[in-house]
């Protein structure tokens, strides 16, 4: 009795909820397919893999690594040496050390230059981890970002050099290139769009960023891992067709300053976990 | 995880050596080390199959078995949370089975004496279907079903 | 070596809530790699879960257990102080073992 | 920039913020778009089949960047289609209907192009991600409007199915600095496959059409 095959019945069922959901007729159904995505949103809401991240970046900020023997723990995210609460809600942002705008990634990259003794090639080597090998630069990501939870963005514009990249950052979000004419806004820049059923930030409104930028990094079910917001900006280019942006480039901490910025604000809430 | 040099036995599926002892019946109370693991309830392909491996005979439906916080749709089949609480007076233990999965076995939980017979987890799903939580009580096989529809995501494919 | 757990073990009325995130792959055996090559199963298959050395639950999983496995459950008793200890062992015969201490 | 072309951004910029501000901020804003174009350039690595020359942008993808969240001036709307109408080529023997069933799968299809794809793998046209179009495919986007009903809606002449496959060849010449790609004049998609996607739109038997 129990095994009957229900193959076609419950796919049928499952168009009607969502054409219900979606579209004009207005039957009791109404809403399940929103309210049922919503319920399993909430449900991984519970336990979020990225605490395993968040772990052992914490661990691995205090080791001993790199050919000077050294931790993580004096490297100055824009608080001082040390201060890892809080530092992410203030980036990106002018480093007079460095003399230009760093977001999170390349600092972590500066202080693993600086105080670790890696090379700068080496620093930035396999930023994404995959199936068989994880990035420690994500774990660092979830550790420091993890630091920041609750804490208002707040992204300065008082350097000449932070404003320089918010511009161009701005610029870049609506350069439209590749085979097919895409630009950050071709999907970003309106209000209550959708790419098949996901729903589109518009990330040129402060609601709209606010949502998107303190939601990253994000645990990402569909891969299982941890993704950062360098991660974020990789793969939407990807997906324009754009050739790879390198990883800690000029134009993504200019595209992150940008979007750092118009989230100014709201309350910073990452790790996430996200489809 | 590069870790592979504990590996105790190598092969092609991926046995080892407990999977090797293929226990019969259900679990006993004890370190996860000297545990068993069904093999033949893990390879079932369908319910009764699962069931007839873990030594037991038809089970009957139950209203007293429920999905808890189990959405009806999975935005990702990666990742399907499912919680299931067994109202069954001596609960001994708690499967999910999912139907249209290449093995139907999931996994399978000891509820051990002073263990509330209610267990959280999340389970992959290749597409939409039956999901059963298969309770073991008294002695006796029990058994409700829910469907959960797996969405298909993404967009540059 | 696999990653630590990450153990929460809190006191709920006269029950003690246990939830875990385990890392690891839960590699299904069905996928292929780049090269069109299956990936092979590797899983955990064994969970037990202590209380105070006493044993409160058992578990046997499959490779549809999906990856980072999560793990929630109650049970009666527990105080402040008293110690969780969970072990997996995964179809490769590694093993990890995590304490936590109940808030 | 050669010189013509600056004319050209200069008399657009006189047409497009004279009014409201001057054009005394858009010399500043010109060096801010160049220099952005020049870090984009630095900033990414070719990577498979996408080579940093799709960072090299035309005269369409410039001006639409140039003009995005504001009006676009008449004139260069208009400059714009009359160049991307001219690109456009009309299969050869005339037959602009082809295959709706073919049709639906390019429409479905999301791969092609990306430097994660196969070269010689399947290129779509990813039709359901901004569009509502045959009604049994209930994950759709809204970027674009819906299209679910096209012909059955405006007639299956001959003038729509020229439209049809115009707009599908090369958007730009009908509706200035849309978000729509240019599928033909891009490359993406061959006529054929162009006309097998104007029969999803326009054939009676086409689901999107029932």
């Amino acid at each position: 009795m129990m095994r009957v095959r229900r193959g076609v019945a419950p796919v049928a069922a499952f168009v009607l909820a969502l054409v219900s959901a979606f579209g004009a007729p207005a039957v009791p159904a109404q809403g399940n397919a929103v309210d049922e995505i919503a319920k399993y949103r909430a449900a991984l809401q519970d336990g979020n893999p990225a605490e395993l991240w968040e772990a052992r970046g914490a661990d691995l900020w205090k080791q001993k690594r790199g050919p000077k023997t050294a931790s993580l723990e004096q490297c100055d995210l824009g608080l001082g040496p040390g201060v890892v609460k809080g530092a992410y809600a203030r980036l990106p942002r002018y480093f007079a050390d460095a003399d230009r705008v760093m977001d999170l990634e390349t600092r972590i990259v500066w202080c693993m230059v600086t105080l670790q003794g890696f090379s700068e090639a080496d620093a930035k080597k396999g930023p994404f981890g995959g199936p068989d090998r994880k990035a420690d630069m994500e774990a660092y990501v979830a550790y420091v970002t993890s630091e920041s939870r609750g804490v208002k963005m707040n992204v300065a514009l008082d350097h000449p050099k932070e404003r320089e990249a918010y511009r161009l950052g701005e610029k870049m979000f609506y350069f439209r290139g590749g085979t097919h004419d895409f630009a950050c806004a071709t999907c970003h820049g309106e209000d209550g769009k959708r790419i098949r059923l996901q729903d589109l930030p518009n990330l040129t409104q402060t609601a709209g960023a606010q949502k998107a930028y303190t939601t990253w990094p994000a645990y990402r079910v569909s891969q299982g891992e941890l993704r950062s917001f360098q991660w974020r900006l990789n793969d939407c280019f990807r997906q324009q067709r754009f050739p790879e942006l390198v990883f800690a480039s000029d134009a993504s901490i200019a595209l992150t300053m940008f979007l750092a910025r118009n989230a100014n604000g709201a309350a910073f809430d990452a790790p996430a976990i996200k489809r | 995880m590069q870790n592979t040099r504990r590996q105790v036995l190598k092969s092609g599926g991926g046995l080892t050596l407990f999977a090797l002892l293929a226990a019969a019946g259900w679990l006993k109370p004890g370190d996860a080390a000297a545990q068993a693991w069904n093999k033949g309830a893990f390879e079932a392909k369908s319910l009764d199959e699962a069931v007839k491996a873990v030594g037991g005979g038809t089970p009957a439906q139950s209203k007293d078995i429920a999905f808890v916080a189990t959405p009806d749709i999975a935005e990702n089949g990666a990742v399907v949370p499912i919680t299931i609480a067994s109202a069954l007076p001596k609960t001994e233990s708690i499967a999910i089975l999912i139907e249209k999965n290449p093995n139907i076995l999931a996994a399978s939980f000891d509820i051990l004496p002073g263990t509330e017979p209610s267990i959280g987890t999340r389970v992959k799903m290749g597409q939409s279907s039956n999901v059963y939580a298969l309770v073991k009580a008294d002695g006796k096989y029990y058994v409700a079903s829910k469907e959960i529809k797996v969405t298909l995501g993404g967009c540059g494919g | 070596m696999a990653d630590p757990m990450k153990i929460r073990a809190n006191v709920v009325g006269d029950s003690t809530e246990v939830k875990v995130l385990m890392s690891h792959e839960m590699e299904t055996g069905q996928r292929k790699d780049a090269q069109g090559k299956t990936i092979p199963a590797w899983f955990i298959q064994n969970v037990t879960v202590a209380h105070n050395g006493k044993p409160v639950l058992n578990a046997q999983w499959g490779p549809a257990i999906a990856k980072n496995p999560f793990l929630s459950f109650k049970f009666k008793g527990g105080a402040k102080g008293d110690k969780i200890e969970i072990t997996w062992v995964d179809s490769r015969g590694e093993k990890r073992t995590d304490e936590a201490v109940i808030a | 920039m050669n010189r013509r072309q600056s004319i050209r951004a200069l008399a657009a910029c006189a047409a497009a913020v004279a009014v409201v501000l001057g054009c005394a901020t858009a010399p500043g804003d010109a060096e801010v778009s160049a220099k952005a174009a020049a870090v984009l350039q630095s900033s990414f690595k070719e990577q498979g089949q996408a080579k940093l020359d799709r960072l090299v942008q035309d005269d369409t993808q410039k001006t639409c960047s140039e003009y995005s969240g504001k009006v676009i001036p008449k004139d260069v709307a208009e400059r714009i289609e009359k160049a991307n109408l001219a690109s456009i080529k009309w299969p050869a023997d005339g037959k602009l209907l082809g295959d709706w069933k073919n049709g639906e799968r390019i429409a479905q299809e999301g791969r092609g192009m990306q430097y994660s794809d196969d070269p010689k793998g399947p290129v779509g046209a990813n039709c359901y991600a901004c569009h509502r179009l045959s009604p049994q495919e209930v994950s759709y986007g809204t970027i674009g409007p819906p299209l679910y009903q096209f012909g059955k809606l405006r007639g299956y002449s001959d003038e729509m199915r020229k439209y049809a496959y115009g707009k599908i060849y090369n958007a730009e010449a009908y509706n200035a600095c849309t978000n729509m790609p240019r599928f033909g004049h891009s490359g993406i998609l061959s006529v054929q496959q162009i006309s097998d996607v104007v029969a999803l739109l326009m054939d009676p038997d086409s689901p999107v059409n029932k």
